[in-house]
């Protein structure tokens, strides 16, 4: 039997359970669609935090900040408990040249008012214990915070579900089809549902869904591996990271061929505790395609990294480590927004190490993009065609 | 009649887990995300096979397989992970 | 980065039988256990095992350890005590922590023969102080020679229950019930004969419904179930108790086999999820063996034959045995094997076991 | 619940499962003098009384979950194969003098002194008599498992398969 949507969001992540919730919020009769279930790509295996201070001062710190308000009342308005806390952040420096480096960064945040300050190495372990000596200084940010990712996406799509939302899990999409440049249905291996409106919200399987309709992007999986700690009491004091992880994220030219492993694995600190008392120690970036593994190398590295600059971390016991694929983009900025060439095709995807952070904020915008066709910031800057890829689409009949 | 614990590790009932399934849980990881049974100390030693036996109720024991098996499958301490035998 | 030639991970029964009959031929064997001892089961079970001489019957378990180990020593197997292997990477890396310090370890063969853990039970007071695992109490009773308490109530009628209750009385505690929710006592007969006639009642059909105590347990309410398992109201009973043991079974301890992308199967009898192997113990990754628990609960009278197994095979493939030498060793370890898989008790495991090598056919 | 009877249930074997059992011996045998009493019903893969009997009086074969047949012509009751049983389930009779003579084999301490008084116990563990200790075996050869000899009037030759543990309250 035919089903029918006005939209379907392909994509139970933060990102798609997000679209569907604002949707739903506007009255629209909202089909989401996940292979797996919630939060069981990158969502499930990612950092808590909502960080701004790492975001590049432009576009994409001005997203970060739109959506840390959102993200202030987001708990009572879903009716669940996201575990959100406005903990505050530090970027954590070790040299003076890397000093050089965050100088610049928080004057250019600051120029577009986020509120950031260069702190000493007295100040910044008046912040946070158990901070090595050799440290230079830190930044620090009131604005950043952190929740539980995997609470986000149930708390979203629960809330879109009281509103009218199906969402449909252990479902994987087969084929989008099109007709006169425009979308017509989507087929999944439990039928087919009849709609006019397609969000691809599929996080690093986001090509294979823009496939279906003759269109390529240049999203590739960029792995990252984290190290989780028992329980202890409270320790870190809200999203750690370096400036390493900073110069990691936005130059991989630079990473690639060293022979350190820190910088071939594009190793920078990421620390966060969870609600529960659990550290989450990071992180890494290496290009391997669309491989999970963890890695010894990686583990080691990463650890000895963060115990350089936490050396208070070595007391506490690791229990788990797991890896995720980051979405990447050559320019670090996510794809949203109408594709053109194929009416009701609309991309929200690529959002690189962001996603927590951008979730609500992508939610509101593709919302306001399909249901008035402008939002509260120019998007030309996230087109999807920006990569030159949207002349060949299977726009035929 | 006390509160009956299913996950020792993270103090998680039988009620909390059944209420998952009810939510839409269908595997051991989405019990796991929506509750935290399993995330503790031993990462489901204990409360794996309890919580198979009530997912079985909804799904074929052959297909509830466990999350992802990922290192250290012991509790390690960090400081002995980066004292490297070279150094 | 250490190297040798077969790797064995955990000094069981099955590991340390592994490491003998392969050192016998000439390999290089290291073995790896968390504990500060070798022996895993065995030096617990202090009761005489079962089968014909060649499975070494009618010897106790911890005399069976020491042979085993005298052998290794004899046999120049290195045994690497205090290691707890924490990973087995993609490249067969072994990463281990040994006294403080991380360590890694590449071997051209590895053998998992890491066991089982026991099962646990969920009731309500089920965390109280009290409750525990029959095999924790054994081993407290069995290694470390403290009584984990006075009154006992076991639970579980398999061979681990009947055992356990006796060396708890052996220990000098009372075992004031052993309750079964099957309707049939699951052990061996002849355990069971021991324990009653030493005043043990065992309640079949019945299991815990609730453990009584604020700070441990103070009593235990069971509770009769009829043929569908239910509850039946009114057949609660109270019992004065310290002690809960809980003997209801083993699962395989397989996150490092999974961890190196072993392919499994589903077999309820062996415990569970257990690893594909073919008849030389070698899992669907060539070069990747499992022996003992691990890969299907049974005694450690068979662990040790598949740890035997698994050995020769090893040795075979690294070229220590021609192919004709390797059948006769292999042929004779599968005799003692079969043999063990057989009667009442033992068919179920044979069939368990067969369907587990036929995965394997069909894979191949 | 009405407890059905058999090992299976009650966890020692009920009348007729004995009656049926290879390794036990005749009435006729038992009043002639000691002979072993071989309480194993289960076909279980075990075989060391087989070989511990010095007089071939134990044939188990194979497959050796055959249960174990005693020739009680061959037995002459001298009681070897009481420890060498994993099971613990093999007994001496003696039903040839004026009181019944019941071996068992007894892993626990203290253990009695011979010549004391003792109470005996039925395959449940009720004390059915009190019974004087007439032999305290504990051989190297037996590894820690120790024989004792109980003296009963003969009426329960058949019922006492052990002594209350000594030293509980």
């Amino acid at each position: 039997m035919k089903k029918t949507a006005e939209i379907v969001v392909i994509g139970g992540g933060v990102i798609g359970t997000s679209i569907a919730y604002f949707l739903s919020k506007r009255g629209k009769k909202v089909v989401l669609v996940e292979r797996e279930d919630l939060a069981s790509g990158s969502s499930g295996a990612c950092d808590i935090d909502i960080i701004l201070q790492s975001k590049n001062p432009g576009i994409h710190l001005k997203l970060a900040m739109a959506s840390a308000e959102l993200y202030k009342s987001l708990s009572q308005e879903l009716d669940f408990d996201i575990e959100y806390e406005n903990t505050g952040g530090m970027i954590l420096i070790e040299d003076e040249e890397q000093l050089k480096v965050m100088k610049e960064f928080v004057k250019k945040q600051k120029a577009i008012g986020l509120q950031v300050d260069l702190l000493d190495f007295k100040e910044a372990s008046k912040l946070q214990k158990g901070l090595a000596p050799h440290l230079v200084g830190a930044t620090y940010s009131p604005q950043d915070a952190h929740v539980n990712p995997m609470s986000l996406c149930i708390g979203f799509a629960q809330a879109a579900a009281k509103l009218g939302a199906e969402i449909s899990l252990d479902t994987a999409i087969v084929d989008i089809k099109t007709a006169k440049g425009r979308v017509k249905s989507v087929v999944t291996n439990r039928g087919e549902i009849e709609t006019e409106t397609v969000v691809n919200a599929a996080g690093v399987f986001a090509p294979e869904i823009c496939a279906m309709v003759g269109m390529s992007v240049p999203i590739k999986p960029r792995r990252g591996q984290i190290i989780v700690t028992e329980p202890v009491p409270k320790l870190v004091m809200g999203d750690v990271l370096c400036a390493k992880y900073i110069v990691a994220k936005y130059n991989p030219k630079l990473l690639e061929g060293s022979d350190d492993p820190e910088t071939r694995l594009g190793v920078g600190l990421s620390l966060s505790q969870t609600r529960n008392g659990n550290i989450l120690i990071g992180g890494c970036r290496e290009f391997v395609g669309y491989n999970w593994s963890t890695t010894y190398e990686a583990l080691t590295t990463i650890l000895k990294h963060a115990t350089r600059l936490v050396p208070a971390l070595k007391e506490i016991h690791a229990i788990r480590s797991f890896a995720g694929l980051r979405p990447y983009t050559p320019d670090g900025l996510p794809l949203l927004g109408p594709v053109e060439g194929i009416e009701g095709f609309i991309m929200a995807a690529g959002h690189e190490g962001d996603g927590i952070a951008l979730s609500p904020i992508t939610g509101k915008i593709i919302s306001d993009i399909i249901l008035e066709g402008k939002t509260f910031i120019d998007i030309a800057p996230l087109s999807p065609g920006r990569f030159g890829n949207t002349e060949k689409i299977k726009a035929v009949s | 009649m006390k509160e009956e614990y299913i996950c020792r590790c993270e103090e998680i009932t039988r009620e909390e887990i059944e209420k998952a399934i009810a939510d839409g849980a269908t595997t051991l990881s989405g019990i796991k995300k929506r509750t935290r049974a399993g995330m503790g100390l031993c990462q489901g030693r204990t409360c794996r096979r309890l919580i198979t036996q009530m997912l079985s109720k909804v799904k074929d024991p052959a297909e509830i397989t466990p999350p992802t098996s990922r290192p250290p499958v012991r509790a390690i301490k960090i400081g002995e992970i980066v004292e490297g035998e070279d150094d | 980065m250490n190297t040798t030639e077969i790797a064995i991970i955990g000094a069981g029964p099955a590991g340390l039988s592994c490491a003998v009959e392969a050192a016998r031929a000439g390999v290089k064997v290291t073995v790896l256990d968390e504990n500060l001892k070798p022996g895993g089961q065995l030096f617990k079970q202090i009761h005489k095992f079962f089968g014909s001489r060649e499975h070494k019957a009618g010897i106790r378990g911890f005399r069976i350890g020491e042979q085993l180990l005298e052998e290794t020593e004899k046999l120049g197997v290195e045994v690497l005590l205090n290691s707890t292997v924490y990973g087995l990477y993609e490249d067969k890396l072994i990463a281990y922590i040994k006294d403080g310090r991380d360590h890694t370890l590449k071997a051209k063969k590895i053998v998992i023969a890491t066991g089982a853990s026991e099962n646990a039970l969920a009731f309500p007071g089920c965390t109280l102080p009290g409750v525990m695992g029959a095999g924790a109490a054994q081993t407290m009773i069995n290694v470390n020679r403290v009584l984990p308490g006075q009154k006992i109530i076991m639970v579980g009628s398999g061979n681990v229950g009947l055992i356990v209750s006796y060396q708890l009385m052996q220990a000098g505690a009372d075992v004031v019930a052993l309750i079964e929710a099957a309707p049939k006592i699951g052990g061996y007969g002849v355990h069971a004969a021991k324990i009653r006639r030493a005043g043990v009642p065992i309640f079949v059909s019945t299991t815990i419904k609730e453990v009584l105590g604020e700070e441990k347990v103070e009593g235990v309410i069971t509770v009769e179930l009829d043929e569908k398992w239910k509850p039946v109201d009114g057949t609660e009973k109270q019992f004065e108790a310290d002690t809960v043991c809980l003997a209801v079974g083993l699962s395989p301890l397989t996150e490092l086999a999974w961890m190196a992308g072993c392919e499994f199967t589903y077999i309820p009898a062996l415990g569970g999820h257990v690893p594909i192997h073919d008849r030389n113990m070698e899992t669907t990754l060539t070069g990747i063996y499992v022996a003992g628990d691990i890969t299907g609960v049974e005694e450690a009278s068979s662990a040790m034959e598949e740890g035997r197994l698994a050995g020769v095979a090893c040795a075979e493939s690294l070229g220590y045995y021609d192919e004709q030498k390797a059948a006769e060793l292999k042929e004779e370890i599968w005799e003692r094997l079969d043999a063990l898989r057989t009667g009442p008790f033992g068919e179920g495991r044979f069939s368990a076991k067969l369907k587990q090598l036929n995965a394997r056919r069909l894979l191949a | 619940m009405t407890q059905k009877t058999g090992v299976l249930y009650q966890g020692y074997p009920s009348e007729q499962e004995l009656s049926g059992a290879p390794g036990v011996p005749s009435d006729e045998r038992i009043k002639k003098g000691p002979v072993a009493f071989i309480e194993c019903v289960q076909e279980i893969p075990c075989n060391p009384c087989e070989e511990a009997c010095p007089y071939g009086a134990i044939t188990v074969g194979k497959p050796i979950t055959n249960l174990p047949k005693l020739d009680e012509e061959k037995c002459i009751g001298c009681g070897t194969c009481i420890a060498a049983c994993p099971g613990l389930a093999i007994f001496m009779l003696n039903g040839s003098k004026q009181k019944a003579e019941v071996s068992f084999p007894y892993e626990y301490y203290p253990l009695p002194q011979k010549g004391d008084v003792v109470d005996c116990v039925d395959r449940e563990g009720k004390l059915v008599v009190k019974g004087t200790v007439l032999r305290v075996v504990k051989s190297p050869r037996y590894d820690a498992t120790a024989v004792l000899t109980v003296e009963v009037p003969m009426k329960y030759i058949k019922i006492v398969r052990s002594i209350k543990r000594l030293g509980r309250s």
